[in-house]
């Protein structure tokens, strides 16, 4: 077999995937912690106030980073849950529940960072325009992946009807993306373009991708510390997980 | 030694569902009762302005009747569930998502139809403009069906749950919103005199969709949470 | 530095912007450790009742 | 292992390396046995040592966590589920608001008829004649036990998977099951029953089959 | 040998409800939830215009917690009837009135209390008016209490019953169409800038009369219905 | 009538005359006996009897259609329950989602506790050290039913009532009920205890109460 087919294939296994994951786990958190403190520092100190909303743009560096993780989270879910789904193997399903949690929180800062930002900029706290109510949808698409998840007693069959709701729900993502394209709303439109000019200062920009990167991180790291335990739960019954629990009884 | 075609396995569902209805018909009354109930509240909680009353009107019926229509669901497959049917449904060699596809039409027709039937009386309570009624009429015709598939769905899921009730609504308000848009963005448009055509073909749309869909999505979600 | 704080009015704004992100990143980041603590307790109270019930069965 | 059919012809049903796990605990060990035409089983166990499990992923309701279900020497999968099996569980599957006949006729549409019957005659043969039009709900326990009893002389399934067949039923009752299972078995039919050991299947001696904790055999 | 006080019989039911509650602290969101998505129903259901959205804000938020708490009462006694320890409060030799008033207590605390807590964030998600929201806070923290009374008393008399959903709502809804006039009139009263005392004063009064008479009556309902 | 209480004091338990009807049937028919302390009398009947329709009656839960409870010789009515009568029933009365430990705690919230005992020392008596803090819902159904008889042992009644105590226990669990029920009978306690016969209480010959349709007898 091919040898990166058998790696994943290793990966797939708990116990490896623990000891995996649990060496990548520190850089993670350090990698997540630097971009979190250089971009915060770019974006409040070094770039310049915005010419039309002076220092009220410096949200964007934790709304916009914020609000892209919640769709992509989401996405990532989802793939896992489709793969869980179809293949049933057990590191998607832990994959797929660990990143609930982490996207409703990262969907929870999202409205909330929104909804500050839009109290100096509209004037309301909420609008019922379609990009905020989608998210809002998506904010409950997560809690309902999450209770059913937890009101299921099986860990397993638990998991996989969750990952079946996230399948649903995906149908709301490109209405979250694209509700600015689509209806004509108070929120801003697109301005970061992966291809092509962005529509803003250089100076304002590169904070804000620092940002996008340290949330990546720090999803990942949270991710495979919560999959860790996960996993280690799931299979309290067998010996690798005793192993683990004797080792720290030691510690 | 006959298998039986799949079409005699619908039939005989159909019809062993339907007489289940009739023999306890009291209880088809209960959706009802609760979408009369809901929209009587609200001229006790708004005042009793004709006006004010009208303008709400499409709104608060679509909302009564989604809501009835929610709390109804949870009896769609419990019955089944717990006197071994559904199993036997489910062992069934025809194709489950078909089966399926009855018992979700059986539901439309004995809880949404009476819904239906009731709305021009709910309108009347709120003062509904008439000309708004007979949009809001075709809205509900396509949107009640749409909203027992995706429901359906949903309640595939939870089958079987102690406590379901509250988890259920968690579950389905957010995947009901759209239509609950569309529906009333056509009625809203009739109240305002501009065109409702474009709504209602997306509810059109999406009730084509979620006819060929749901059902395979029922079947399944009810696999996942049988086992 | 005032004026870093004041962010030309709309201080009260930014940071509590930015103290949503933070706390909020922060519990997320915490639960899984809580979650640790009491798996691993219950994985060790496993291995003792087991245990205990080995010597009683020799 | 004394099945009376040519080995050359597959089994009416075979289970090979089966087990299930649930939240990753073994419910029933990797177990393999063939059940062949003519053949009844009697399945044995503790309380909780997986009894109803087995005969749930054997008529494909569950999905087993390792080995297949082969019937006739061919899978048994979720999408591929077969009008051989008929299951009676500890649920009957039966309506409380309809009457016998109703309940019957629906079990018809779904499984298909066997030839030579009505359900007119099978209420007849599990003795509940003059009972076609009563309600359900206004029978005794035991006698709801012979509705289903009934569906299972009407629809055309070779292998009977009965859960505690004798549950609820007076002595009379439990001749009854047995006269049933001996004609399934002339027939060509098979059965794989289980039973707390009280009332077991005496005609002939059946084989038995040992459910305990990992060291099934057949 | 002690036979135990009534006082310490109170508090171990209060204590044990307490961390039931705890443990499930998931599920004491639902009622949240479920209101937070019916108000924001709403919007969708009527058009996003602020100014009729705000003319129809604390009627519809008094609509949205009437209606969770009347799907969360279900709850009020189910569970303990399922284990049998509804049994072994009613054989306690305590007064069975009083332990029933702590289970409702602790009922409010958790499904009308978080309900409270998110009440000024309904009223702002439909552009509530400023000057309304201490008044429709005030009729709230009168009127639920006085909400769960009333529903304590008929989920007592529907303990028990498979299917009770919608017959309870049936029996509870016309007991709270009085309480939600007056919370309601408050509330208008605030809005058009008129004295909001009156319909306080007299919540106030159902509410003193409800904490003496409903534990009484709900005692009295449940023996009924558990023999 | 071997009770070995004088005769002018009055019993623990007596019933006179009692019957439930339910829906104008009667459940069990005219019932006169007396239960005296240092007394166990096993009830016998078939399924559906009435045997967990009395203890209801007996315990004040449901009230007798005609007839008389008395305890102590005073008359027991749904507004004057006693602290002397503890009922263990098919439901245990405990939450899935507490510990044993919280379970108990709560039971002697409700009803007292009995001088010379902790919990800690009644779940070391069920059998159940170690088990102190596991959710209940992880416990077997046995080691449930033995919560339950913890909860016995701690709150002060001098009467139990216990329908089908033998249940779900293995072996082990019905030594343990016979045991506690000799030590209560020793204490000077009393008991009413249902069974079908399979293991019943057997230290010394218990006095036992036929309930069969119309005609019972003490
Ligand atoms: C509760 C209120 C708000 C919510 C729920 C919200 C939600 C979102 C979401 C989901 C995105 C990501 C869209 C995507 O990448 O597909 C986004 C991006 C963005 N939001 Fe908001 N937002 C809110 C308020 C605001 C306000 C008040 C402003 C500024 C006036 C704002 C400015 C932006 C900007 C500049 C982007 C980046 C657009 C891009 O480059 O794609 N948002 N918001
Ligand atoms: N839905 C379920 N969820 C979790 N565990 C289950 C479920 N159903 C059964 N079990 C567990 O699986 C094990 C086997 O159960 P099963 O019902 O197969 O036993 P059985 O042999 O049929 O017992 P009985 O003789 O009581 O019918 C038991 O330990 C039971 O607790
Ligand atoms: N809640 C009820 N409503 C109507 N009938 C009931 C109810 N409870 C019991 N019965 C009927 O009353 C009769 C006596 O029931 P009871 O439960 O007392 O019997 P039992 O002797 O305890 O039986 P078992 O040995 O099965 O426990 C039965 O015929 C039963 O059907
Ligand atoms: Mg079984
Ligand atoms: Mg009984």
């Amino acid at each position: 077999m091919n040898p990166l087919v058998l790696w994943f294939h290793k990966l797939g296994s708990p116990p490896y995937f623990y000891r995996f994951a649990g060496r990548l786990l520190p850089w993670f958190w350090g990698a997540a912690l630097a971009g979190l403190a250089i971009g915060l520092y770019g974006g409040l100190v070094l770039a310049p106030a915005d010419y039309q909303q002076s220092d009220a743009f410096r949200i964007i560096y934790v709304h916009v980073p914020s609000a892209w993780m919640s769709l992509f989270i989401y996405a990532f879910m989802a793939v896992n849950g489709f793969i869980a789904l179809v293949w049933r193997i057990k590191l998607s399903e832990t994959l797929a529940m660990a990143a609930a949690p982490i996207g409703a929180a990262f969907t929870f800062i999202c409205l909330a960072t929104g909804s500050i930002w839009g109290k100096p900029m509209w004037g309301t706290w909420w609008t019922w325009d379609a990009r905020l109510t989608s998210e809002l949808v998506l904010l409950f698409l997560y809690l309902g992946v999450l209770g059913l998840h937890q009101a299921i007693e099986d860990r397993r069959q638990a998991a996989r009807a969750a990952a079946f709701l996230a399948l649903i729900g995906i149908v709301n993502l490109p209405i979250v993306h694209f509700s600015v394209n689509w209806w004509n709303t108070l929120h801003q439109g697109d301005t970061v373009k992966l291809f092509g000019p962005s529509l803003i200062d250089s100076r304002m920009l590169w904070p804000l991708l620092v940002m996008a990167v340290a949330t990546k991180f720090l999803f990942a790291a949270s991710l495979l510390s919560r999959a860790r335990v996960d996993l280690l739960e799931l299979e309290s019954g067998k010996d690798w997980a005793r192993q683990i629990a004797l080792a720290e009884e030691r510690a | 030694m006959s298998y039986g075609s799949t079409t005699s396995a619908c039939r005989a569902l159909l019809q062993r569902d339907l007489s289940l209805v009739w023999r306890q018909r009291g209880d088809a009354l209960n959706p009802v009762l609760f979408a009369v109930m809901v929209v009587a509240l609200f001229p006790f909680a708004l005042g009793p302005e004709p006006t004010m009353l009208a303008r709400i009107a499409a709104g608060t019926v679509l909302v009564a009747l989604l809501l009835a229509g929610l709390l109804s669901l949870d009896a769609l497959f419990r019955s089944d569930l717990e006197d071994g049917s559904l199993e036997q449904l489910v062992l069934s060699p025809h194709p489950l998502a078909l089966l399926l596809a009855c018992k979700i039409a059986v539901h439309w027709l004995t809880t949404a139809l009476p819904l239906l039937l009731v709305a021009p009386l709910l309108g009347e309570l709120l003062y509904l403009p008439q000309p708004v009624l007979p949009v809001l009429m075709v809205a509900l015709v396509l949107s009640t069906p749409l909203l027992s598939l995706i429901g359906a769905v949903c309640v595939a899921l939870t089958v079987g749950m102690r406590r379901s009730g509250m988890l259920l609504a968690l579950l389905v308000l957010p995947l009901y919103v759209p239509v609950l848009i569309f529906a009333a963005g056509a009625c809203n448009a009739a109240q305002q005199g501009l065109p409702v055509l474009a709504p209602l073909l997306w509810l059109g749309a999406g009730l084509a969709l979620a006819l060929v869909l749901a059902p395979l999505a029922c079947a399944a979600a009810l696999r996942i949470s049988l086992s | 530095m005032s004026e870093f704080v004041s962010m030309g009015g709309y201080g009260g704004y930014v940071w509590s912007a930015i103290a949503i992100f933070l706390v909020t990143l922060a519990l997320e980041a915490a639960a899984p450790l809580l979650k640790r603590r009491r798996v691993l307790r219950e994985l060790r109270g496993r291995l003792r009742r087991a245990r205990k019930s080995n010597e009683e069965n020799t | 292992m004394n099945s009376p059919i040519p080995l050359e012809a597959p089994p009416l049903l075979e289970a090979r390396g089966l087990a299930y796990l649930r939240n990753d605990e073994p419910i029933f060990g990797p177990l393999s046995f063939r059940l062949g035409a003519g053949e009844v089983v009697l399945m044995e166990g503790d309380n909780g040592s997986g009894k109803t499990t087995l005969l749930k992923v054997l008529s494909g309701l569950l999905q087993a966590s390792t080995g297949t279900v082969l019937l006739n020497g061919e899978p048994l999968t979720l999408a591929r589920l077969s009008h051989q099996v008929a299951l009676l569980g500890h649920l009957l599957g039966i309506k409380g608001e309809l009457s016998p006949l109703q309940n019957l006729r629906f079990a018809i549409g779904l499984g298909g008829l066997r030839s030579g019957i009505t359900p007119h005659q099978a209420l007849k043969s599990v003795g509940l004649e003059g009972y076609e039009d009563v309600a359900l709900r206004q029978l005794s326990a035991g006698q709801k036990k012979r509705v289903a009893l009934a569906r299972l002389l009407l629809v055309p399934a070779a292998l009977w998977l009965l859960d505690e067949p004798y549950a609820n039923l007076d002595r009379e009752g439990i001749t009854l099951v047995n006269r049933l299972l001996e004609l399934h078995a002339m027939r060509g039919g098979a059965a794989l029953i289980t039973s707390h050991g009280a009332y077991a299947y005496t005609s002939g001696t059946p084989r038995r089959l040992q459910l305990r904790g990992q060291e099934a055999a057949a």
